[in-house]
């Protein structure tokens, strides 16, 4: 199992969702974050110098799922949260060897 | 007549009570916009009234009030506030120069609205200070200052037209000037501390009290009724905008404070010249009025942001006309259509047109011409990370 | 005795102040919720205030002030406001009708500590209405309407048992009849907003001025005594239950505000009749028996979450009785215990337990009807999501 | 004269505005504190308020008020409010009483600013009763209770020496004697609730037109000349506040709310003798000034960390020297320097100066003795872990 | 090492807290978040309607451990999150490398 | 590829920003959480009773990185963020596979 792990654009989270609910994807847990990215956050012309403005708010949802909908689920993050500037953030895959239900005993453990 | 303490006491605190009005509009507005832009919103209500407090004591007052030219704008003989006195009849002079001040400081921070989130602050100011000299002031030259308007007998008992058709259809033409926010209509642009919007709305319901009751200008019958009807419209308002927004899904806190907002800016007009039981339905009517138009702009994809146009303005206009309907001779003198005098309702609904084409009309050149000589508008980055980094290098969640 | 202005600009402008006190028991209980609870409570408060305020304009007014029928109701001479005129003795009778509007309509808000984050909204409204018509109004009635329990000289001067009595043990009854919050007792329910519960306190002790002083209906020297005697009390009760807490761990922020806020209420009825230095005793005293109720109702298990009983119906009920041991006759012209006049004490006995016993099990009778008609209660799902979200459809972190 | 009700109704109002003053500086504060000391500050404004509640009526008002002594003190005439009757000139003396009480307590509150996030609360509760009774006891005697510096013809219409000198440089020695918070000038100690700040800014203004209008103790001209000096001295300081920090960077709310703040401090002494022009001069000043003093003592590294001495200490001190500048007998009988009359200005250095020293050098020695017998500061572990939870078991984010 | 991150209920934080101490884990992060799971939220009946309520306010609480803790640690979290009904979160198991101190130079790196 | 997770100090996070960014290293995301170590907390002395506060805030610095990078940056944040008292924080080392930009289709998998 992995856990896919986006940070993405505050105001898309709802497109997101959408677009994850569609095909199936339900399950996830959602972080309010700021970050900031290789560009060094946003410059802002002020009178002459620049100032600049890093730690972005920023929104992470975090999804542990099985390896084979890892893909998918890139793709759908993609193709729902890009608006093709800097800023729109990054997807990460992690290895997970447990999920444990709490509200009963279920189990999966991986290989 | 000499001065009475009792009304100068009064107007003296209902100057307070307004005063505490315009913070209110900027914590109203600024838990409805996006935490970025909060800081903002309450800024620019602080700097409304400021910028308008100095205007206001240097030209705004004479212009205004001075001697009448033409019955469109007051002369320049009180200049700086010379011959403002502190005596005067009932209450001093510079009592009512100050009452006055606090109605225009508020004008210029309910505007706001129209440019939430996307306007650059120095453009703001010069565009305040402008706006003010020339929509505001004549505006309140017309209706109280000696103007047309008052000559032609219309009823303006607390600024319906003055402050709230100009500053709601002024904050129309500002939106479509500036444009709509980037996404806006694309992803949720919710309110994202109502909490705030809620506090902001106590204060505007508790302030409206000297906003309308003050306007009798003394502590006498007349400032009792506008206290009544105010407190009538404003819960017949939250109530009737609640049950509209029920029916369509859930009855929302920020529908019923809307709907208080829109009871009271329709009885500003209204409030002394009508009865209780009229204020029930202007009220009433109001909220349903206001929210339906705040539907109508979000149909149309308009970005008026905050809604000072359905709410300010178009509760307003409903105010100015309801005041020709339900006028009542018993309260204020002076019948409205429901006692038979048509000819008020007419007067009514003139003055409501001038000043709300005089300000939407204004407004719209006034911003293009400042759009185009210093930018109304942050660049896409500033409005990105909000106006409360880009404009003021503050941030709400440290 | 002919319209004062002075004494009716100070009505007005209690007025204001006691409609402010609405939103302010909003924010003071908001605070102290969770956080998916705060809209609902401050949005209780405005609507118990938007209903009220209809309610009473049409028929509270005169069930309470029309001419007594039987020492226990008023008479419908002032439906919908008829004959309640622009002039009167002093002040307008309109204007004593609008100050007698913001207390009942703040009673209600009150009221909604025993309900807080499980009543449904519909059912709210309903019972809001019913409760001023059958428990509001007859109470205010006893009081200051020609009542039985004015008649009988029992001494009331700004609503100990009319305001406080009423809605504080109204508040268990309700919390009784609904039930405690699923997991009360079992997990933690901390107050989430402190901040919001400290400003919420702050215009409650500025309101409660004009609560106070303005039941003097003048600008006089009682009024005086009444704003003293105020301040004095809700001073002495912040810091005795702080002290309290203190001894059993730390002096919490809440403790201090609900300190001042049990003096606040304790001295309310007594705000007209006392004297400086009896309010510190008053006050004091108020502070640890309201904390100590407060400990009892939590060692009970009983969920009537934020408090009315142990502070406005216990420190009502106090007041009520302080009043009969502290007044002096060089106050307010009648002595109390300490003077030597046992009869007033009685009386003041026989008053508070008559208006508890009355509101509690009317109050019970109505929360229970209106249970078994239409439900009080939301189901499980929407209590766990939180009312903000299941009654308002917002919520605070967007 | 007999009592007046508009001028009884006008101090009575006034004196609720100056009491939602004291949670205003709370708020004012909090929001300029990590979050996890802002319930602390806030608790420190009602706390401040609570026991000098307490102590004015007990022994305050005659310490200041009482039959001179020796020009520095008064005697115990009053004690416990003995003789402080209901009836009175104009406005009952007990009124009286009672608005100086708000004054003192306001005052006890703004000292918290040099103590911020590390005071231990029952040492801060100790000096607080200590120093309201040996150092503002004094100096409220000296200008307004028959002492030397009104004998002398000091002029200080609202307090700018009784107020603001005094919190201002009693800010500074707390400051000095405590010593820095732990990391200060290491790492960043930002506003973390800046609109909270803005909140508690605009309650500051509402509050002020009581604190200064209300001064003139009756509902007269002067009055109304207060209000008016007073809203446009504190526009003109937000302005030019907000103007030269923009020169250095942004233009940011805080900078915005100061200067409001200090042009409101500067116009306190001068409210009853300066005219409206004047008054922009002054709070334009001060904004700058204070501005200025915030960046002169962040230079020195010193950790006042919520510049009650720029703001309230330099702008009580400009506002003094300013009084004897601009004051016109055309306003409040006197001249000042600008129609000639040096004398006035010099009485005016004399007074501040000695204000100044007076209450600087008294809190340094009380704040030692008090750090010697019981310590004045936490321990660093509590510290770091804030006074919210340390000294109230509380915090915001449950 | 493993990381051992459970989401569960806010009102149930104290209960968790207090059972793990007593075995003796006291090291843990707690993040507030919002997640929705599998049922994909709460339905409220509304009108008539469905209203869908996701993205329920969550705790989630994050620790790093010894591989021999991580069983012991589900069963307390289990025992001490579970109410039986939907919504008692998950907890994910997942591979660490490095656990270093920051105030010394303490290091534990797996195998 | 690695992620980097730091539990700091709220008050040293300008300090360690700024020390990686001298260094190069600017991506980063960063969450408020709560969080005790081993101590169990701080305890206050009060009247004689201890209090134990834990739950201190904290701030959470989350980097992922070339493996190369690891060790560097574990040494600045040490660095930085190292005030030598109880409650300076852990750094966390574990395992990324896949890192997916949102902006374009780049990609970056693990081996
Ligand atoms: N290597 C990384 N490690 C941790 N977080 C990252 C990394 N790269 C990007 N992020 C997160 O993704 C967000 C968006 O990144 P990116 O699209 O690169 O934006 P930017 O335009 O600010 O460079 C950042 O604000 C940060 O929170
Ligand atoms: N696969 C997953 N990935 C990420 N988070 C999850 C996943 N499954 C559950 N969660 C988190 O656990 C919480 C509770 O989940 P669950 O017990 O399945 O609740 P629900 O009743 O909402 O389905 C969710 O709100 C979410 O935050
Ligand atoms: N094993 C762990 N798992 C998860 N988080 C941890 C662990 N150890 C420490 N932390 C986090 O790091 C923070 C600081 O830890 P540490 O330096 O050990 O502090 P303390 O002095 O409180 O013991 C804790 O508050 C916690 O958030």
């Amino acid at each position: 199992m992995k856990t896919v792990k986006a940070v993405i654009r505050p105001e898309k989270l709802e497109d997101v969702k959408a677009a994850l609910e569609e095909k199936g994807y339900f399950a996830m847990t959602v972080t309010q974050v700021k970050g900031r990215g290789a560009q060094k956050g946003i410059c802002l012309q002020y009178r002459g110098t620049q100032i600049k403005v890093d730690m972005i708010p920023k929104t992470e949802i975090e999804m542990v799922v099985g390896d084979e909908d890892v893909r998918p689920i890139i793709e759908i993050i993609r193709t729902s949260a890009r608006t093709g500037k800097f800023g729109d953030g990054k997807i990460f895959v992690s290895p997970v060897e447990i999920i444990a239900a709490i509200r009963n005993d279920d189990e999966i453990v991986s290989e | 007549m000499p001065l009475d303490t009792g009304d100068t006491a009064f107007i003296i605190i209902c100057t307070a009570l307004v005063m505490l009005m315009t913070p209110g509009v900027g914590l109203f507005y600024g838990g409805m916009v996006r935490s970025k832009n909060v800081i903002s919103m309450i800024a620019m209500a602080f700097i409304s009234f400021a910028i308008v407090s100095i205007q206001w004591v240097t030209v705004g007052y004479t212009l205004s009030f001075g001697s009448d030219i033409s019955g469109f704008i007051g002369g320049l003989d009180y200049l700086c506030l010379t011959g403002v006195g502190l005596d005067g009849d009932g209450i001093p002079d510079m009592l009512f120069m100050v009452f006055q001040l606090v109605f225009a400081g508020i004008t210029l921070a309910i505007l706001t609205s129209g440019v939430a989130g996307r306007i650059k602050l120095s453009s703001f100011m010069v565009f305040g200070v402008i706006w003010t000299t020339i929509v505001y002031d004549p505006l309140a030259h017309w209706a109280w200052g000696g103007g047309w308007a008052g000559e032609l007998g219309a009823l303006d008992f607390a600024g319906g037209t003055v402050v709230h058709i100009s500053s709601g259809f002024g904050a129309l033409a500002l939106a479509l000037v500036i444009g709509n926010r980037s996404g806006f209509g694309k992803y949720s642009m919710e309110a994202e501390n109502i909490t705030m919007t809620l506090l902001g709305g106590a204060l505007l319901w508790f302030g409206w009290f000297g906003f309308n009751a003050g306007s009798a200008l003394a502590a006498d019958g007349l400032a009792v009724n506008a206290l009544v009807v105010t407190n009538i419209s404003a819960a017949a308002g939250a109530l009737t905008w609640m049950a509209a927004s029920w029916i369509k899904g859930k009855p929302s806190s920020l529908g019923l404070i809307s709907g208080a907002v829109a009871g009271l800016v329709a009885i500003t007009p209204a409030s002394g010249f009508v009865g209780p039981m009229s204020a029930i339905v202007i009220g009433g009517f109001a909220g349903i009025l206001c929210y339906s138009a705040l539907l109508f702009r979000v149909r149309k994809g308009l970005d008026e942001s905050l809604d000072a146009w359905a709410v300010h303005g178009m509760g307003g206009f409903w105010g100015a006309i309801a005041t020709g309907i339900f006028a009542s001779a018993a309260v204020g003198g002076v019948d409205g259509l429901i006692y038979g005098n048509t000819h008020q309702f007419l007067v009514q609904l003139i003055d409501a047109s001038a000043a709300m084409i005089y300000a939407f009309v204004m407004t719209y050149v006034l911003a293009t011409v400042i759009d185009k000589v210093m930018g109304l508008r942050v660049t896409d980055e500033e409005e990105y990370v909000g106006l409360d980094i880009s404009q003021h290098g503050e941030s709400t969640t440290a």
